[in-house]
């Protein structure tokens, strides 16, 4: 039985800090309590004679110094706990992406290489790492204790969770949302590994192709080259589609006036409702695939319309 | 008979004492109502957060002109019973059935106008968010979502209509039975309070399902 | 024990003598009368809650679960959430406690609306039923939080019929309310201003506030909840446009306030006791009194605390965890309050006494342990295991429990006529302080360590934390079925009670126990501030 | 008892006057999030109706008290209810991706 939990990432030693202060407000609140409790009930007893001499009756200053204080420590407490919570939902740019599915009673893992895992998730120590998180039918929630990190995974949004590997090690992974019969079993390993060790592991993980080229296949598989050009750059195609090559991450002049940025979830959008983000001055003829993609084709097409913005000649 | 001697409950010290705490009573009762209309509220303010083009393309296709004469109907039926309340504080019973029959004709005119030829011309139109919903595509979600709060909202108004329908016959009843005078009238007020609320309940639906989505 | 003379008590007639037959308790509209009614349907199902409880600790002694099917384990846990929740913390003190005490408190003869009282229990009862169906055909698996889309379109358990009974039950509670409220405002005995009325009094207040305003918003969340499984309209579901977090913000706004309904009692209950058992008038009165208004107004502002790592916006998060600290603020003032109380009394340890200060001593530490899962920074990697729970139990266990035991022992005498044997009641005291603790406490740690809360298994490494937890809650159920001994015991068997058995100040002790039907001969006059206690030269005290 | 009659009645035509002017108001081209605006007339409608036929001005102090808690409580629902879908950031990828 050990009581110390492994401190695995750069913001765990911050928690921790957060929690230990926490701990010795709370031990200092408790033994005054309980030690004015007792002091009374020992001296003050019924039988005994000491003096009670003359009783207070002007609270207001007493009561007003212990609130006064208790809210200074407690606005003190409430601004360390807002900086370290925005610190942990606001990742840096150059994160790398891992995308994460759950599904209900297993955790499905896509490495941006191609490499896929279930219910494990290796992980290179040293810099930080965005996990990019979605589900399938309910609300799960990744949670690894001894990264002092959790972020529920909703149906239809990607939820974004990162953090900054430390120490290498097999870490527990929970899903800490009920989501039904098979919740306490939904469990997995998250393997910490050094930079090297990584790269070993990739390799062998067999040469399935990478994300982005599933996605090629998947692009013509659909049918979607057939509007939108091979190279998605509408070479030969015979209706009128919006160019996909360099598309990702510009800015796009929505029929109904709005500009939004084409990022993951607007071709997200695209695929499945591609009414609501019809692009201006282009008919509203593409077919919604909402049901015919998964989850994790769906992010492989998006790799590859994402590995298609560098191939612009600029 | 003077306002000490009137019957009142035995842990009352006098009839004022009880129909001035019957009154709190229904206020109270009205703030819970409030509350429970607020969390219909919100959600109209998440749905339509969420897909406002689909939400409006479904408040468009709803009947303007029935809502609007049904808003007429209810404003006029509040005013008709504050009119018999304030007939019956000037001991004129007459006066005071008749205000509560018309305002009862009225009541009764909106649920016709409202289950009757409204919901049946939704139905036929089907625009229930069953399976054969008739407006699909991107904008389906967001309209499947508007009627929802539609028939939801409606549907729980009318509840409360039929409520109201049935305490305004309860007067009338005790009204012929000249059980009111102008010392005791408390049940009056206190359904006339709970009548103009469900009409102020209708003059914010109103808005929310007609008027709001209307635009171009 | 004292000598056992038994003095016949003179008072033979009293509500309980007022009618024997059936009808005359089961269309009683005497306030009296409805508080027993309401205090054996609550015993029952707090003993439903509690053999589920006893299944969810017998279940986790080994890492693999004793019980077979992890199925099983979620409804037994969600049992115990739904029956603990809605069918024993919310209504225990106000309705039966509350129900007795508060007329006799103003020096009404009852309460403004006694029918409306009436239809609260049968409501009570009807939900009690449906809820006891929707168990025994198979339950529930979502939790008592029945978050979507799990509760309404994946779990395959009886929500529906659950969600019709707690609906009903939610009216029962705004009925009991809406009574208090009025009563208090309109059925105060001459003389009787705010500032005399006893803290108990405001307590119920605030907690009928919060009863009133929260309760309707759980009916329309219910109801929307109903359709959503029913015709799949898709409120809740993303597929369709719906939010899920939608859910999350209805089902919070009431029940966080509802875990103010159930603790605001409790310090009603410790603010009537700490002064009675201390002899010594309540430390900074308006400021305890103010504390309950500001804790009935606030405890509206701070949901979202329960949906900081749900996916809702960060900047709300932030809002709600500034709000979370200043709700916070006005349960630290209240224990010092009682502490400042104690400090110079004359202080007593009968039964109610040693509850009470219990009270004090495991409220501060749920308290406090609220001030973690408050910061946002901590919440990320507390919430959703054991320190949540071990949080909430502290606070509505530790708190609530011992509350309506101390003041189940401080008014039996007013309520049965009959004195509880004291040694009795002390030994049951320190035994629930001791299994609690021990129940509890180690899932803080288990909690820190990262064990997820409704987990059918978990790993090995949390063992002996588990199996220690298990054992409290062996000493937790005799600590428990002790009272219910002892008590029932001395209905019959106990020495006849006096009319004011501690010397406390309050008018219910100035008429008879157990009283007459309509409370007071004629209605007292109120001229001192309540606990006026003077200085004791000879304590009457029982031997 | 005929000054009460006339106010009941000019109440009745503002509220007329004030259904208009919303029922008017929807037909302009708003912005879709500028058409909570329409919402204005309903606020002075429901406080036309509160204070002169349900006569919250009447009656024991407490009526007023309820009156004002409810209006509070739901500001307190919709208010801090709003701020979550408000400020809720849609997870987008900044983009260093396209370096």
């Amino acid at each position: 039985m050990r009581l110390w939990l492994t401190q695995a990432t750069t913001s765990a030693p911050e928690v921790d800090y957060l929690i230990l202060a926490l701990l010795l407000i709370s031990c200092a609140v408790l033994a005054l309590v309980f030690g004015l409790m007792l002091l009374y009930m020992v001296k003050y007893r019924a039988g005994s004679g000491v003096d009670r001499g003359a009783l207070a009756n002007k609270t207001w200053r007493l009561e007003t110094g212990w609130t006064v204080a208790t809210l200074v420590a407690f606005f003190g407490l409430f601004v360390w706990g807002a900086d370290l919570y925005l610190r942990l939902f606001q990742p840096p740019p150059d994160a790398m992406k891992i995308y994460v599915i759950g599904k209900q009673w297993m955790w499905k893992v896509e490495h941006s290489g191609g490499q896929s895992e279930i219910n494990a998730l290796h992980l290179p120590i040293g810099r930080p790492i965005e996990l990019v998180m979605t589900s399938e039918d309910v609300i799960h929630d990744f949670s690894v204790p001894a990264f002092r990190i959790k972020h529920d995974v909703l149906p239809g949004r990607y939820e974004m969770l990162w953090f900054q590997a430390v120490t290498p090690g097999t870490y527990h992974l929970f899903c800490t949302q009920l989501c039904g019969t098979g919740h306490a079993q939904m469990t997995g390993e998250i393997v910490a590994m050094t930079a090297p060790e990584y790269q070993k592991w990739l390799e062998q993980q067999g040469a399935s192709e990478t994300l982005a080229a599933a996605g090629k296949t998947l692009f013509m598989r659909n049918g979607c080259s057939g509007c939108h050009g091979v190279g998605g750059n509408q070479a030969g195609s015979a209706v009128r589609a919006p160019a996909l090559a360099g598309l990702y991450g510009s800015a796009v002049a929505l029929a109904d006036g709005t500009v939004v940025t084409a990022d993951d979830r607007y071709i997200r959008d695209c695929i499945l409702l591609p009414a609501t983000q019809r692009v201006a001055g282009y008919q509203p003829v593409m077919p919604s695939f909402a049901g015919q993609i998964s989850e994790d084709d769906l992010l492989k097409i998006i790799a590859y319309i994402k590995s298609l913005a560098t191939v612009r000649p600029s | 008979m003077s306002e000490t001697s009137l019957p009142h409950g035995f842990q009352y010290s006098n009839a004022g004492h009880q129909s001035g705490t019957a009154i709190s009573g229904m206020w109270l009762f009205l703030a819970t109502e409030v509350l429970f209309f607020g969390a219909i509220i919100l959600s109209w303010i998440y749905c339509r957060h969420w897909n406002p083009a689909g939400f409006d393309a479904g408040a468009q296709k709803t009947q303007l002109a029935i809502g609007t004469i049904n808003t007429v109907i209810l404003l006029t039926s509040s005013l008709v019973y504050s009119a018999g309340l304030a007939f019956i504080e000037a001991g004129n019973r007459r006066r005071l059935i008749q205000c509560c029959v018309i305002t009862w004709a009225l009541g009764f005119s909106f649920l016709i106008l409202k289950f009757g030829l409204e919901y049946y011309k939704d139905f036929s139109a089907n625009l229930f968010p069953g399976s054969d919903f008739a407006i699909n595509g991107a904008l389906g979600g967001g309209a499947r979502l508007f009627y929802v709060f539609y028939f939801v909202s409606t549907a729980l108004h009318g509840i409360h209509m039929i409520g109201g329908l049935v305490l305004v016959g309860w007067i009338i009843l005790r009204a012929r039975r000249d059980e009111f005078t102008p010392l005791y009238f408390t049940p009056v007020a206190v359904v006339g309070l709970y009548w103009s609320f469900v009409d102020v309940v209708w003059i914010v639906l109103y808005a929310l399902i007609y008027l709001v989505g209307r635009g171009s | 024990m004292s000598a056992t003379t038994i003095e016949t008590s003179e008072y033979a007639t009293s509500y309980l003598t007022d009618g024997f037959t059936l009808r005359s308790w089961l269309l009683t509209t005497d306030h009296k009368r409805i508080a027993l009614l309401y205090l054996g349907s609550i015993t029952f199902f707090f003993f439903i809650g509690g053999a589920a409880a006893a299944l969810i600790r017998y279940n986790l002694i080994v890492p693999e679960g004793m019980i077979a099917s992890a199925e099983t384990y979620n409804r037994i846990f969600t049992m115990h959430g739904v029956v603990m929740v809605w069918f024993f913390l919310i209504p225990a003190v106000p309705v039966t406690l509350g129900n007795f005490v508060v007329p006799l408190m103003l020096g009404a003869r009852d309460l403004a609306f006694p029918k409306l009282n009436l239809i609260s229990w049968y409501l009570f009862i009807i939900a009690g039923m449906v809820v006891v169906y929707s168990l025994f055909v198979g339950g529930v698996d979502t939790g008592w939080t029945f978050y979507t889309p799990l509760s309404s379109e994946y779990s395959n358990g009886h929500v529906v019929a659950t969600v019709v009974a707690i609906f009903i039950a939610g009216f029962s509670s705004i009925a009991t309310g809406l009574n208090f409220i009025v009563t208090i405002h309109r059925l105060r005995a001459p003389g009787m201003t705010w500032y005399k009325m006893p803290v108990f009094l405001w307590s119920l207040y605030a907690t009928s506030v919060i009863l009133v305003l929260a309760t309707p918003v759980l009916a329309m969340t219910l109801i929307l909840l109903g359709f959503e499984r029913i015709f799949r309209v898709g409120v809740f579901d993303p597929a369709l446009g719906g939010d899920p977090l939608l859910f999350q913000h209805l089902f919070w706004f009431y029940s966080h306030p509802a875990v103010y309904v159930m603790i605001l009692p409790g310090f009603g209950v410790v603010s009537e006791i700490i002064p009675a058992f201390s002899r010594k008038r309540i430390f900074g009165y308006n400021f305890i009194v103010w504390c309950s208004i500001s804790i009935a107004v606030i405890s509206f502002l701070v949901w979202g605390h329960h949906m900081f790592v749900a996916g809702t916006s960060i900047y709300s998060a932030m809002v709600f965890s500034i709000l979370s600290y200043l709700v916070a603020v006005p349960s630290a003032i209240k224990v010092f309050n009682w502490l400042g109380t104690m400090h110079k009394g004359y202080i007593r340890f009968d039964a109610p006494m040693l509850y009470a200060l219990g009270f004090i001593g495991l409220f501060t530490i749920g308290g406090l342990t609220g001030l973690f899962v408050a910061a946002l920074g901590a919440d990320v990697h507390l919430t959703q295991t054991y320190f949540v729970v071990a949080h909430f139990h502290y606070v509505m266990v530790g708190g609530m429990v011992s509350a309506f035991f101390a003041g189940l022992h401080y008014w039996w005498p007013k309520i049965t006529g009959r004195m509880y044997p004291e040694m009795w009641g002390r030994l049951g005291a320190l035994i629930i302080f001791i299994g609690f603790n021990l129940t509890f406490f180690p899932q803080f740690i288990l909690g820190y360590l990262g064990m997820p809360r409704r987990y059918h298994s978990y790993p090995p490494e949390f063992e002996v934390l588990n199996v220690l937890s298990s054992a409290g809650a062996t000493i937790l159920a005799v600590a428990y079925l002790l009272p219910l001994a002892y008590l029932t015991w001395s209905l019959l068997y106990g020495e006849r009670a006096p009319a004011n058995p501690w010397g406390a100040t309050g008018l219910e002790w100035q008429t008879q126990s157990p009283p007459l039907t309509e409370n007071f001969d004629e209605t007292p006059i109120v001229t001192d501030p309540p606990y006026n206690y003077p200085p004791p030269e000879v304590v009457p005290h029982r031997v | 008892m005929t000054a009460h009659f006339r106010n009941l009645l000019v109440t009745w035509v503002l509220l007329l006057v004030l259904l208009a002017a919303e029922f008017g108001a929807s037909f302009l081209p708003l912005a879709r999030s500028a058409r909570p605006l329409i919402l204005i007339p309903v606020v002075l409608m429901v406080a036309a109706v509160g204070t002169m036929f349900m006569q919250v001005g009447r009656g024991p102090t407490i009526v007023r008290l309820f009156a004002v808690a409810a209006l509070l409580w739901l500001s307190a629902l919709l208010g801090l209810g709003i701020l979550d879908p408000m400020t809720r950031i849609e997870y987008h990828v900044q983009d260093a991706s396209r370096k």
